[in-house]
């Protein structure tokens, strides 16, 4: 049951389409404009992302919630020669990440001045947006590696050109380190087009009609899963193959951060979730065991060397270390509650740690250094940045009615249901978040203001209201994710019908008056 | 004794346009510049550039022609006729088109302005005709022997450089022995099957009953003409000339040995294989195999800890080579191997000579300035370029949306086909090894500051082959679905098909 | 008598060929070359290639060997080379094992075909039977009948041969000779 | 009326929006007045739902009002809303209440400090999530306001976080606390799978119905129970507890007296069922470890100094008994006393902050001594306190202790002894305590003496009638209190018939016990056990007689503290680093490896790139002879 | 079976070529002087000729022989341009030997 789209006004409007190619526009109107007049350039790149965010987030408005398949799905022929087309389609999996996407570019353009090169750093960003919106929306499998390869290059030279002191190592470990998993993923995908070339009766590299209607052997099926995974595990990043991010993090600059944070990584999970569950369910759940227990290492991992990092970027990269273990962890789960908190919790991870990274940016901007050591007392001279930090920290610690909380406790949740005891272990990742996040919030803001701190300035209206647009999403996803959750989850209980109907795998489903606790749950 | 019959054979003039065309422009180089060197003293690269556009034009109508004509063989099957050939003659005489304005602002920084380059660059493209089409192992030495001395005189044609002449020494005396390498090889086959003809030697190799025997002499033969053809593409270990000849060989030489010369001998190669000896393609895929990996390796990893520009492209073009070889050992399973592999060569043909059109420009009048640092913060002195430059590096890298993607994608897609999915991941990972280069280059570029802010001067005809080959380089990428389709019509005359003895 | 041709021939060869390799004065190495080439036109003849005899005696011992001692001289190379030493380590080494691994490859090869093709050493020549320029007619009809191709190429070649020479020895345009050494 | 509990919360919650957006602007003391009155107001509110749940029969004690739909995933339905019950509004009485009274004192004690609205605005977010805690509907809820009172635990224990020892004290809080939380989301994630709801009503009948399985039930009861162990200062986590007496007065009363640290035997009243149906030893955990909590905390009191510290250690061992109640199955005892423990010891830290806030943030009790004569109201107030705590009849101590030790008989003996030690060390330190600050001679002269000129400004003082006020309202509850629940018939049993609805059919029958049956032999026990104890503290500190017993390691708390911290800092600490470390040398060692590793074979394969030409023709021969070496080996073979 | 009597097969002539050119590529390797290098070459493909012609024989085909005619202007024409490249080089440098042109390397 392929959704044509849901009924909408507009409905010969190419939304989809317009959500990739505003961006390209934008960037080439802003590489060709003159360097020598800084406000058009400006201008013209705000112009295209606010336009994508409009699109995005009209998109949401008329996104029917009842729906579960693809909405506002544009497909066209593009190389007939090897199957492959225009195929773009969005459904609640995606939904928010795209909004997210959309809207998380504007704020960076308005918020973060580069400084040098503002068009080039612009044209890039664009670039990058396209990419980034590109992936999100692809359901061809082409067209998706297409969009994930290419995101490499702007995030390549955003790292490299506007970064810090180590940013020409950080890009270059970032693009070969994801190029190394991709090049897995390319043969994958080709290899998925041709072996279901039988099922499916002709070469397409169609998502939909592959995932519908082929059905690999379970051992080929395992390889090309683990084809994918590897690209999508380096990306996500899944603990071993993580440290590729604190470097990009940390030399990044706040832009690139919050982007990288905000919905690059989410590239891997989304894959996850699209790729690797929907196209061989039966596989992924036979990875299940390594998934859950490299995400688990993920978590505690992450948290314990956030802990000892000196570097308050550092900190945070390694914080969506942590994090990101939630995602996959739940991703492999397979229950309802679990899909739609992952997905909810890559949106929510996005906004907070795009946030995070935005306020270390700005302390950058004051201090001139992330050494935590450097820092010290902040709250004393700028006590409103202090508490917009501490919201912001405390949604990523996930603390209940603000929204990282939402997808942290769906995910562990639902997953305890399938993944009992890698749940109970990886929830012991809540206590270690609380602990290098508060003892760096001690460190930094806490304590007598030395010298060097003690003219620290406060938060200005312009940040205020960038840091507020966060806080904002931050609460009310918190306190009422429900419009949220109600989109999200009927595509994921389509995902998890998909899964259910060709492996035989059962989710567990309103286990009310069920009683699973048989097993020798007792002490603690 | 009687008279001995001879009967001369047909000759059809059309099936040789291109070399006709060629040498009717050579006589006319020739003579006009030692005759009346007024006439076309600056205007060699038009006549060279016309020639090629014409052959580029002969052959598309050819290739329509072709698509209702069976494909076959002319001058007493010396020729193959198919659009394989025609294909691999447009690449050529798109390097020659393509490299013609770049050699021209190269000779003119040199002063030089005499006929005899011109000469010797439609010699080679002579020579590199006459192997694509070749379908008699003769004829096709004899045409790697005419790219091969042409080149040779090329590579060494900067006389103010040391480094030039060395380059042409290294590559003639390593040239040559190879040549014989490939020469024992062509005896052996010779000796084994009665025939240099390819359609002969396939033919008899199909009744293989009579030669139960002559294996090992075969087997041979066939190896030494993989080391004779091997060299040609430098495959490893037959690949250790590329960087020292590509390096010390002027700029638009370098570009043309690593375009027309790979096509020409990828061709024939892929020619060779699949056609005459394609019964014993079980015997020569692993090693196919084995020097596509090998390649692939060596050239990625070598070109890692270089520094200069003109030896990294030429680790990588070893690099590439390796691709194309995975794409020949997926065309022994029958798989679409053949067709991407020339789509491969197509794409790089324009990508490698973009690349060495900038480094022409940046390399200077002394046409030396080619190392890592003379690139650095070319983004702040010539934007454009630079800009340019790294469309085509990121091309090379297999990055989406550029025709290179393009290429490896097909390529890998034919190895998958084969099944040869160690060599498709194993030379995608080789890709990522390489990648570091290009962006070493682009890092160069980009993302460090010159020491002093001298631009290079752009030559028009130069700048535009570069713009060119970037366009093309984003269309392909873009739209590539016309070349994929002219790829798949690609066809090679094979003897099962000809009812011919 | 077969034999004894054979093997006088051979043993001119390889003499020759040894002599190429190990005469250090490079003058000497060319004479040696000349004995090879002689020796080899021994055992065409003996095969019935008596156009091709001729042509090695010809083209290949009298001129381009010539050629050869012609460039020795021209430029004054005639020294000795000190074989004595090689700088490449382990260069000979490598050498002497390739090249035994070669012939041991090949002669194996060869003796390995056992098919009659090979084995047919005293066979009919048809080229030998009816005249004495039977060779010559075969040869002509080849390189102008089936061949002809190739033949015209050899054309090309040749003004490759010519012009290439041109190019490498034509006088460097005066004054900007910056990029030498 | 009792439709309208979602107000209760409302009124904090606007309170603290408006000290948020105005606080600055209304400023001292306005911004203080404004919060106690939204406190005051909720606190009427929950009378009037109070008041509509009395007036209803037992069986429809309880009104449930959703809000919305909070977090709806398949199976998963959870609300926001809120559950209106006897044992939810008698915990919201006292939380308004009492937090009234606190914001109140809290206008005087907070006077001149730059961020006094700032101190307004936490406590009005405390009140509101401690009000979320206990009157949510399900488990998450619940688990809402858990959260945000350890956050605002976390505000308020390190307002003066210039202060490194506040700012540190405040975090070990919170991540203490956390290790509690993982327990009780753990518990959720249990409860979720096994009864498929997080609402009190669901999870509570499917376990009162045997839906869920004794070992389920345990699993959940005892995570539930770890929970409460963070929140409530049990052994071991209740290291926090001590140190968070850093933050102001107010706070100590507040939230680490009255009402945070009871959360966590409010929510094992609230899952009683679940107790219930859990496997015997389960209770027996729970007991063992809140009577040993209230002896060794009890122990550590005996040899403090700080005048908070010691009613620090006090509330960590009141709250052992508690759960020895729970755990005993006393439900009804636990709260009783935890009600009267909310009033005497928010009355006793309100005193000591007035004595505090008199002495000019002075707190060793060593420098203190004979402050009756100055400070009279709450000198009078405190011993009231002291009298209540150290169970001397007719206080509310002295009944709601008693009740918990006769649960505590008919359970098992030996914790009952353990309670009787405890009782008579509490009425030993509290003693001691009383004589310390308000007996014996001034030592607070040396002080100001040392100060020099300061002489007079550091004169002790009585403080203002804001916070006298609140110390005479809790004096007075603290001596009727025990009224809520007299052992003298069943009737007078007020507390356990209003509780009936909610901890029906979990509370232990003790009827027919030789406990119940000889309770007022009993009662006499405890009186003269608080009589000795009291007798003997008078003895060393007030006549001098006999030397006080207050070894180091007491008064080092056991040294536990010093020990958990020397692991967390010592070998917890090597191992974090070990583990970053290895990220940083093995996991990204392993990456930068390979580029090096392709770099050094790139510097080897460079070798042979050694520009000889015969080289590379040998490279050449070598190539040819593998590719002969093969195909001979093909065609032979 | 007297000496005599042998007559040689194809395979002698093989084996003999086989020898020959397995010397000249010794030679190749062994020697510096570019010249001798080169008349190491002349000297595999004379090698090459001679199985050509032998291989012509024992199949009776003539096109074995013509191949060696074309394998003899190739010759030629190399050793043209590879003499012409010897002497441009060695022309300034009559010292330099193969080995001394090693500058491009690495």
């Amino acid at each position: 049951m392929i959704a044509a789209g849901a009924a909408h006004s507009l409905s010969s409007f190419p939304v989809l389409s317009a959500l990739v190619l505003v961006p390209v526009a934008g960037a080439l109107l802003v590489a060709l404009l003159s360097e020598r007049r800084p406000e058009f350039v400006k201008l013209a790149a705000l112009a295209s992302s606010v336009a994508t965010g409009g699109i995005s987030v009209w998109m949401l408005s008329a996104f029917d919630t009842h729906e579960s398949g693809y909405q506002f799905v544009s497909r066209h022929g593009w190389i007939d020669a090897w199957g492959i087309s225009w195929h773009l389609g969005v459904d609640g999996i995606s939904l928010f990440l795209v909004v997210l996407t959309g809207v998380l570019f504007p704020l960076v353009i308005v918020g973060v001045d580069p400084h040098h090169d503002e068009k080039r750093y612009l044209a890039w960003l664009l670039v990058l947006e396209a990419g980034v919106m590109g992936s999100f929306l692809s359901l061809d499998l082409f067209l998706f590696f297409l969009f994930f390869e290419i995101v490499l290059v702007p995030m390549y030279f955003l790292i490299g050109g506007w970064g810090y002191d180590r940013r020409v190592y950080a890009a270059t470990k970032f693009f070969l380190y994801t190029m190394f998993g991709s090049a897995f993923m390319l043969v994958g995908i080709i290899a998925t087009a041709v072996l279901a070339r039988r099922d499916v009766g002709y070469l397409t590299f169609d998502l939909v009609q592959i995932a519908e209607k082929a059905g690999f052997a379970a051992s080929t099926g395992r390889w090309l899963f683990l084809s994918f995974a590897v690209a999508l595990a380096v990306k996500v990043p899944l603990f071993p193959l993580h440290t590729w991010l604190p470097d990009a993090h940390t030399q990044a600059p706040t832009a690139g951060s919050v982007i990288l944070a905000g919905v690059l990584l989410k590239l891997g999970t989304y894959g996850f979730l699209r790729f690797g569950l929907y196209l061989f369910p039966e596989a992924a759940l036979w990875a299940k065991p390594l998934f859950l227990t490299l995400a688990v290492i993920g978590i505690i991992w992450g948290a314990v060397a956030a802990t000892m990092q000196t570097d308050l970027k550092r900190l945070v990269a390694y914080s969506s270390v942590a994090h990101l273990g939630f995602i996959v962890l739940g991703t492999f789960a397979v229950t309802s509650q679990a899909l739609t908190g992952s997905v909810a919790q890559m949106v929510n991870h996005g906004v907070s740690t795009g946030a995070l990274f935005l306020l270390v940016g700005m302390i950058y901007e004051r201090r001139h250094t992330r050494a935590i050591a450097e820092l010290r007392g902040i709250q004393a001279v700028a006590p409103v940045f202090a508490a917009a930090f501490m919201v912001v920290m405390l949604s990523s610690i996930g603390v209940p009615g603000l929204n990282g909380f939402v997808g942290e406790f769906l995910v562990l949740i639902g997953s305890f249901e399938t993944a009992r005891w890698w749940t109970v272990v990886a929830a012991t990742g809540v206590i270690l978040a609380a602990l290098y996040l508060l003892w760096a919030y001690q460190r930094v803001f806490h304590g007598e203001p030395d010298d060097a701190n003690s003219g620290f300035r406060e938060i200005t209206a312009r940040e205020g209201a960038l840091v507020g647009v966060f806080i904002a999403i931050i609460l009310f996803t918190g306190l009422y994710p429900k419009p949220m959750l109600e989109r999200i989850e009927p595509s994921v209980d389509r995902l998890i019908e998909h899964v259910q109907k060709r492996t035989g795998y059962v989710a567990p489903d309103h286990p009310v008056g069920a009683d699973h606790g048989s097993d020798g749950e007792g002490g603690d | 004794m009687g008279p001995l019959a001879f009967t001369p054979p047909a000759v059809e003039f059309t099936d040789v346009l291109p070399l006709l065309i060629w040498l009717g422009t050579l006589c006319a180089v020739l003579l006009l510049g030692a005759l009346v060197p007024a006439v076309l003293r600056g205007r060699y690269a038009l006549v060279t550039f016309a020639s090629a556009v014409a052959v580029a034009v002969q052959q598309a109508m050819k290739w329509s022609d072709l698509g209702s004509e069976p494909t076959g063989t002319a001058l007493s099957d010396a020729v193959a006729v198919d659009r394989f050939a025609v294909l691999a003659t447009m690449v050529i005489a798109v390097a020659l088109g393509l490299v013609a304005p770049v050699l021209h602002d190269h000779l003119a920084r040199r002063d030089s302005d005499g006929p005899e380059p011109w000469a010797m660059f439609l010699t080679a493209a002579m020579g590199a005709q006459i192997m694509v089409s070749a379908n008699d192992l003769l004829v096709l030495f004899l045409g790697l022997e005419t790219l091969s001395l042409s080149l040779y005189v090329l590579a060494a044609s900067n006389r103010r450089n040391a480094r030039s002449q060395e380059a042409g020494l290294k590559y003639f005396i390593l040239g040559g022995f190879s040549s014989a390498f490939f020469l024992y090889g062509i005896a052996l086959v010779y000796g084994a099957t009665g025939s240099t003809n390819l359609t002969t030697v396939a033919t008899r190799l199909q009744g293989s009953v009579s030669l139960a025997g002559d294996d090992a002499l075969l087997l041979l033969g066939i190896g030494l003409l993989l080391v004779g053809l091997g060299f040609k593409v430098s495959a490893v270990p037959f690949h250790a000339w590329t960087p020292d000849v590509y390096q010390g060989a002027p700029s638009p030489v370098t570009a043309f040995m690593a375009s027309a010369g790979k096509v020409a001998a990828f061709a024939a190669l892929l020619r060779l294989l699949t056609t005459a000896l394609e019964r014993r393609a079980d015997d020569w895929r692993p090693v196919v195999w084995a020097l596509a990996l090998l390649t692939v390796f060596v050239g990625s990893v070598m070109a890692v800890v270089q520094t200069d520009v003109k030896r990294m492209l030429a680790f990588s073009s070893v690099s590439h080579a390796g691709f194309v070889l995975v794409g020949v050992e997926a065309a022994s399973h029958g798989a679409p191997g053949l067709s991407s592999s020339m789509t491969y060569l197509l794409i790089y043909t324009v990508l490698v000579i973009g690349s060495f059109s900038v480094v022409t420009v940046v390399a200077g009048d002394s046409d030396d300035a080619t190392s890592l640092s003379d690139f650095r913060g070319l983004a702040r002195r010539r934007p454009a370029l630079a800009l340019g430059f790294t469309v085509l590096l990121l091309a090379q890298a297999g990055m989406p949306a550029t025709s290179g993607f393009i290429a490896k994608f097909g390529v890998i897609n034919s190895a998958v086909e084969a099944h040869s999915y160690v060599l498709a991941v194993a030379a995608m990972v080789g890709a990522v090894i390489a990648a570091f280069l290009y962006l070493r280059i682009m890092v160069s570029m980009w993302l460090e500051d010159a020491d002093d802010g001298d631009a290079p001067r752009v030559p028009r005809a130069t700048g535009a082959v570069i713009a060119v080959a970037v366009a093309f380089t984003l269309f392909v990428g873009v739209f590539p679905g016309w070349l994929l389709d002219a790829g798949n019509l690609v066809d090679l005359f094979r003897p099962v098909a000809a009812p011919q003895g | 008598m077969e034999l004894f041709v054979f093997v006088c021939a051979a043993a001119m060869a390889l003499v020759g060929a040894l002599g190429v390799v190990s005469r250090s004065n490079p003058v000497h190495a060319a004479l040696s070359l000349v004995l090879t080439l002689f020796g080899v036109a021994v055992l065409f003849v003996q095969q019935g290639a008596h156009f091709l005899a001729a042509v090695q005696v010809i083209v290949y011992a009298g001129a381009i060997v010539v050629l050869f001692l012609f460039v020795i001289m021209l430029l004054g190379v005639d020294r000795a080379e000190n074989l004595q030493v090689e700088p490449l380590a382990s260069q000979r080494l490598l050498a002497a094992v390739m090249g035994t691994a070669m012939v041991g490859l090949l002669t194996a090869a060869v003796l390995t075909s056992d098919s009659a093709v090979v084995r047919s050493g005293g066979g009919l020549n048809p080229a030998t039977v009816d005249s004495p320029d039977a060779n010559l007619r075969q040869v002509a009809a080849s390189i102008f009948g089936e061949n002809v191709f190739a033949f015209e190429i050899t054309s090309v070649l040749l003004v490759v041969a010519v012009v290439g020479t041109v190019v490498l020895a034509r006088r460097i345009p005066a004054g900007r000779d910056g990029g030498a050494e | 009326m009792a439709e309208l509990v979602w107000l209760v919360p409302a009124f904090p919650l606007a309170g603290f929006l408006l000290v948020l957006l105005f606080g600055r602007r209304l400023g001292e003391p306005l911004a203080g007045v404004m919060a106690t009155l939204m406190t005051a107001s909720s606190f009427v509110v929950t009378v009037g739902v109070y008041l509509d749940l009395l007036s209803r029969t037992a069986e429809e004690r309880h009104e449930s009002v959703i809000l919305f739909s909070w977090l709806p995933v398949g199976g998963l339905h959870v609300d926001m809303g809120f559950l209106a019950d006897p044992l939810s509004i008698t915990m919201a009485l006292f939380v308004t209440g009492i937090g009234s009274l606190i914001h109140l004192y809290a206008i005087g004690y907070m006077h001149g400090d730059p961020k006094f609205s700032k101190f307004f605005l936490y406590l009005n977010l405390f009140v509101f999530s401690m009000l979320m805690l206990v009157l949510g509907e399900n488990l998450l809820v619940t688990f809402l306001g858990w959260e945000g009172v350890g956050a605002c635990s976390y505000f308020l224990i390190s307002f003066w976080h210039t202060r490194g020892s506040a700012a540190t004290a405040g975090k070990k809080a919170f991540v203490t606390n956390r290790v509690g939380d993982w327990g009780m989301m753990v518990a959720m994630f249990l409860a979720f799978a096994a009864a498929g709801t997080l609402s009190y009503e669901g999870l509570n009948h499917a376990a009162h119905d045997g839906r869920i399985a004794a070992v389920t039930a345990t699993g959940i009861a005892l995570m539930l129970f770890v929970g409460a162990c963070g929140k409530s200062a049990q052994l071991p986590l209740y290291i926090w507890l001590p140190d968070a007496m850093e933050g102001p007065t107010p706070v100590s009363a507040l939230i680490h007296a009255a009402t945070m640290v009871t959360s966590g035997v409010f929510l094992m009243t609230r899952t009683a069922p679940v107790l219930a149906e859990a496997y015997p030893w389960a209770a027996d955990v729970i007991a063992t470890v809140g009577a040993l909590t209230a002896l060794f905390a009890a122990t550590i009191a005996v040899a403090q100094t700080d005048i908070k510290k010691v009613l620090a250690y006090s509330t960590v061992s009141q709250l052992g008994f508690m759960f020895l109640a729970v755990g005993s199955g006393a439900y009804v005892a636990a709260v009783f006393h935890m009600v009267t423990h909310a009033f005497f010891k928010a009355l006793l830290f309100l005193g000591s902050g007035s004595v505090i806030h008199g002495m000019h943030h002075e707190q060793d009790m060593r420098r203190m001594g004979a402050l009756r004569k100055v400070m009279p109201v709450t000198a009078f107030t405190f011993i009231v306190g002291w009298l209540a705590i150290a169970g001397v009849p007719p206080f509310a101590g002295f009944w709601s202790k008693d009740e918990i030790l006769l649960y505590a008989f008919a359970n098992n003996r030996a914790l009952y002894a353990v309670g009787v030690v405890t009782a008579l060390l509490t009425a030993y330190y509290m003693t001691r305590q009383v004589i310390m600050v308000f007996f014996g001679d001034a030592r607070w002269h040396d002080r100001a003496e040392e100060h020099g000129a300061h002489g007079d400004a550091h004169e002790p003082h009585e403080s203002p009638w804001m916070m006298t006020l609140p110390l005479v309202v809790l004096a007075g509850l603290s001596i009727v209190g025990g009224a809520l629940q007299l052992p003298f018939s069943k009737s007078t049993h007020f507390l356990e018939h209003w509780l009936e609805p909610v901890i029906h059919g979990s509370e232990a029958d003790i009827a027919g016990t030789w406990a119940h049956d000889n309770k007022w032999l009993l009662l006499g026990l405890a009186v003269v056990v608080a009589a000795a104890g009291i007798a003997a503290s008078v003895n060393v500190y007030a006549r001098g007689k006999g030397t006080p017993v207050e070894p180091a390691l007491l008064a080092a708390g056991w040294r536990y503290d010093a020990a958990v911290s020397a692991v967390v800092g010592g070998p917890g600490r090597k191992v974090f680093q070990g583990i970053a470390d290895t990220d940083a040398r093995v996991v990204d060692g392993a990456v930068n490896g390979t580029g090096s590793a392709v770099r050094a074979l790139a510097g080897v394969l460079r070798r042979g790139q050694n520009g000889f030409v015969r080289s590379y023709a040998a490279l050449v021969t070598v190539g040819v002879v593998a590719l002969l070496a093969w195909f001979l080996v093909r065609g032979v073979l | 079976m007297t000496l005599a009597a042998i007559a040689p097969t194809a395979s002698w002539f093989l084996v003999l070529a086989a020898v020959l050119f397995s010397i000249g590529t010794v030679g190749l390797l062994v020697r510096r002087n570019p010249l001798v290098m080169f008349m190491c070459i002349e000297l595999m493909l004379n090698a090459v000729n001679l199985s050509f012609v032998s291989f012509a024989r024992a199949h009776g085909d003539i096109g074995g022989q013509t191949a060696v005619f074309f394998v003899m202007v190739v010759a030629a024409a190399e050793v043209v341009v590879g003499l012409g490249i010897i002497v441009s080089i060695m022309r300034r440098r009559t010292a330099a030997n193969a080995d001394d042109l090693s500058v491009l390397k690495g």
